[in-house]
């Protein structure tokens, strides 16, 4: 399925650039609230690098640097950072969503609170993304026979 | 607490998705009882909005991140989708106690994790879609509901894959459909709000690219809930779903579809430019006839039990269709009620359906001679359930029937007073034809094929009686209560200006 | 045959949009309605209510923050339901 | 006339472009092409609300925290329409994720992506 390259070029430059690609995607994520950016366009930056490292070596080294299990773990915690943002507000008997109401639970005022607010849910989106963007394109490539691939990757 | 309930009937099932995906990844046997403590949860949510707007008479809106309307996206339950959605938590309660055997039988076990976490989205989508007052948040639900009914589709036996793929470009043709009316308005109004639509709509009903933005809404719609012309994609999705899923599926999706159409023409729309302007009402009553007599027949035409309910899907569907072409408020209320009865009734089938398959090892309906001496409480629940498709007291179908018809008769519509009584009668041929053979014909000794000889019957289980018995029960208390129903709940319901 | 009814619909669908467009406020106009009537508060405001000088992220976020969730959820479905779908199981 | 064509052009790219994803959608008898004919699709819609957006002498809707008091909404185009095409970019995303995956199955199955080899194999 995934052919191995062997090719020294490649395998170099993919593994200088992978923590560029992953710093880049965490810039546009943290810059998301005064420039153009934000979690999804980080997420997928960041999903991008773990691609990288399918395609320049093979399976076995994108699945050592992000276990199956943690991905999809990963995949949840970002839904579940959001709506547990979303319920925290429900603490202070506020409407759902109402980050506002965090002003409570940080010593900020409600207004700075809905800045960090934000900051939270776009990192939930940002983890969500990424995750499953990897999960996506790993079941895509191998048709769903992780294992299969591994060993065929081995030999 | 209860002021928050309009939203917790969302997000507690999105938020329990993924715990029930996390934990299931670790413990498996976890997973379906805390899919029913969530939809147990969500009925609680449904009823308690209900009631606050049964005692208070007055709609509760909710203003999510404390944002006002215009600007923000709002919740409102009203008596309309107060009942749908009391309607839905029940019957998603049900379904999910009865999908507790038959995902064992239908589902690898490695994977009842992400199955009931999809279980799960489904209700979230279409617990939001009843409950939204936001446009393009319909959209997104309607999306969440559509891909997780994909993917449980997908799961099926058979041609399953490519019956969900056709059933992607269907919707996704329907979901794009809608998206593009909600551009059209978004264009001449600037607001994506429903009730603030209707305000500024009001003035703007003469320009065309209002016209053509409900159009187009109303295709959207139309293909989601499988209306005639578009109701292609239904039969073969729904038949190959695993029962557990279509016993889910079925009832709900069309449905909340159908009340997604009556509040576009009667909330977003005044219901004057349905009505008269614009007679899109009386268009989609023209092709309710054709899809009513298309479906009754394809529907006899059947010989596999799970298929003919499909076909019987839209059948339904084209009644509700009529009770909104007349246009008035008696053929309205049957509509609204029809949502809430076929709910049950399909429910009801397509559990029965399911559990023949399993036990009686067919689907064929001209097999099923011995079924009432087999499998007794299934073929009860399938004649009262049939009844109530028929339309025979004191079951609930007859009475939304009898609304429909009186409708009919008020708007002086000869042509959907016949289609409705000939589709009754046909809808009678077709299920006293199964009693016929599951009651009174002798059972063939030795036993048919496709059963393999020698092999033990294994009787359905409690967890499947009891939601169909209680699926049952329910179809005669609506029946019996249906005056209590249409007083205090759908005559507040069926909008103004009628 | 299918493909000369596909041709039609098509056609048709076409014919209904090209004329909409006809009627469609003027491309870029700033007085347009979907400019005039909800939006200048997202970007006057912005900075007032929620300190975020991009506009796009504080209504992505805050004002209609509850769609994004469901956005974040359709993506977790489509991740949930790609798994289950093609992983063989073991 | 020409006043007409030149304001709203811009409108008229999206049509031809969901004409020919309608097409390609309905018409088309390899299953792999109906799913690039449904990305196009959603892709003019996506297009169509953008240009909802625009506002000629607009800027991207980033506003300048030193002109806090003084802007004004005339300076930017319109966020709203960027925000509800993110969310639909993710839809499209992610139905193009299940439909490869379901695509996969089917051709698992039955070896072929054209839609008359698989009804023909389903007849059988």
């Amino acid at each position: 399925m995934v052919k191995d390259l062997e090719d020294v070029v490649i395998r170099t430059v993919s593994r200088i650039l992978v923590p560029f690609i992953q710093i880049y995607g965490l810039y546009v994520f943290v810059h998301g609230h005064g420039s153009p950016g934000g979690g999804f366009q980080g997420g997928c930056i960041m999903a991008a690098s773990f691609i990288l490292l399918v395609v320049a070596f093979n399976l076995r080294e994108s699945k050592r640097r992000l276990k199956e299990r943690t991905n999809a773990i990963f995949c949840a915690l970002g839904v579940f950072i959001y709506a547990g943002t979303g319920y925290l507000s429900f603490l202070y008997s506020g409407n759902f969503l109402d980050y506002g109401q965090l002003s409570n639970l940080f010593p900020t005022d409600p207004i700075k609170a809905r800045y960090y607010g934000m900051a939270m849910i776009e990192l939930g989106v940002q983890i969500t993304v990424m995750a499953v963007m990897v999960s996506i394109f790993l079941d895509l490539i191998t048709a769903g026979k992780h294992e299969e691939t591994l060993e065929e990757d081995g030999k | 607490m209860m002021l928050h309930f309009p939203v917790l009937l969302v997000v507690v099932p999105l938020v329990m998705s993924f715990f029930i995906f996390v934990f299931g990844l670790f413990q498996r046997r976890i997973c379906f009882p805390l899919t029913l403590v969530t939809l147990a949860a969500c009925l609680l949510f449904a009823g308690g909005s209900f009631w606050t707007v049964l005692s208070t008479g007055q709609p509760v809106h909710y203003h999510l991140g404390a944002w006002a309307p215009p600007w923000g996206i709002e919740y409102v339950v009203d008596h309309l989708n107060g009942l749908v959605l009391v309607g839905l938590a029940i019957v998603a309660l049900l379904a999910a106690i009865y999908a507790k055997t038959m995902v064992e039988r239908e589902i690898p076990v490695a994977k009842h994790a992400p199955f009931y976490a999809l279980y799960m989205l489904q209700a979230t989508g279409l617990f939001g879609m009843t409950v939204t007052g936001d446009m393009f948040n319909l959209y997104v639900l309607l999306e969440i509901a559509s891909f997780s009914a994909y993917a449980l589709i997908g799961m099926g036996e058979g041609a399953a894959p490519f019956a969900a793929f056709r059933y992607m470009i269907f919707g996704t043709l329907g979901a794009c459909a809608y998206l593009l009316g909600v551009g059209y308005l978004y264009i001449i109004t600037g607001s994506l709000n429903m009730a603030d639509l209707q305000q500024i709509l009001t003035p703007l009903y003469q320009s065309q690219v209002v016209s053509v933005g409900f159009a187009f809404l109303l295709v959207g719609t139309g293909v989601k809930m499988a209306y005639f012309p578009v109701h292609t994609w239904l039969p073969d999705s729904y038949t190959l779903a695993p029962s557990s899923v279509s016993v889910l599926l079925a009832p709900l999706f069309t449905k909340v579809g159908a009340y997604v159409l009556i509040r576009i023409l009667f909330t977003v729309f005044d219901p004057s430019f349905s009505t008269t302007l614009l007679p899109a009402t009386q268009v989609l009553g023209w092709i309710a006839v054709a899809g009513i007599l298309f479906s009754s027949i394809m529907a006899l035409a059947q010989t596999d039990l799970k298929r003919m309910l499909c076909y019987l899907i839209v059948t339904e569907i084209g009644y509700i269709g009529i009770g909104v072409a007349s246009g008035n408020r008696l053929g309205l209320t049957g509509s609204i009620f029809h949502i809430l009865n076929d709910m049950f009734m399909m429910a009801g089938l397509f559990m029965t359906a399911g559990a023949i398959q399993a036990h009686f090892r067919t689907r064929k309906t001209d097999e099923f001679a011995g079924l009432h001496r087999k499998m007794p409480v299934t073929s009860a629940v399938l004649v009262i359930a049939g009844l109530s498709v028929i339309g025979v007291p004191p079951t609930c179908g007859f009475f939304s029937k009898w609304y429909l018809l009186l409708g009919t008769i008020q708007a002086e519509q000869w042509v959907f007073m016949g289609t409705l009584l000939l589709g009754s009668l046909l809808n009678a041929i077709l299920f006293f034809r199964i009693f016929e053979r599951s009651y009174f014909e002798p059972r063939p000794d030795p036993p048919h094929l496709g059963r393999e000889p020698g092999t033990r019957f294994e009787r359905a289980a409690m967890s499947e009686l009891v939601p169909m018995i209680l699926t049952a029960a329910f179809i005669i208390l609506l029946g019996l209560f249906s005056g209590y129903i249409v007083q205090y709940s759908i005559a507040y319901a069926v909008p103004k200006g009628f | 045959m299918n493909k000369i009814a596909a041709l039609i619909v098509t056609l048709i669908a076409g014919g209904v949009l090209f004329y909409s467009t006809a009627f469609f406020p003027k491309w870029g106009d700033p007085k347009q309605p979907a400019s005039i009537h909800v939006s200048p508060r997202y970007i006057e405001m912005t900075l007032a209510e929620t300190q975020v000088p991009n506009a796009v992220t504080s209504v992505l976020a805050d004002y209609r923050g509850y769609d994004t969730m469901f956005e974040t959820s359709v993506i977790f479905t489509a991740g949930i339901a790609v798994m289950m779908l093609i992983r063989r199981s073991r | 006339m020409t006043d007409l064509i030149l304001s709203n052009y811009n409108y008229w790219v999206y049509v031809v472009l969901i004409m020919i994803g309608f097409y390609g959608m309905m018409a088309k008898n390899n299953l792999m092409k109906k799913l690039i004919g449904m990305n196009i699709f959603q892709w003019s819609i996506i297009l169509f609300y953008i240009s909802i957006g625009a506002k000629k002498g607009g800027t991207i809707p980033v506003v300048d925290p030193s002109l806090h008091p003084a802007i004004r909404a005339l300076d930017y185009v319109n966020p709203l329409p960027h925000v509800l095409m993110l969310t639909a970019i993710v839809v499209g995303v992610a139905t193009t994720g299940i439909a490869l995956t379901l695509l996969i199955l089917i051709y698992r199955k039955y070896g072929t992506l054209e839609e008359d080899e698989i009804l023909e194999a389903l007849k059988k």
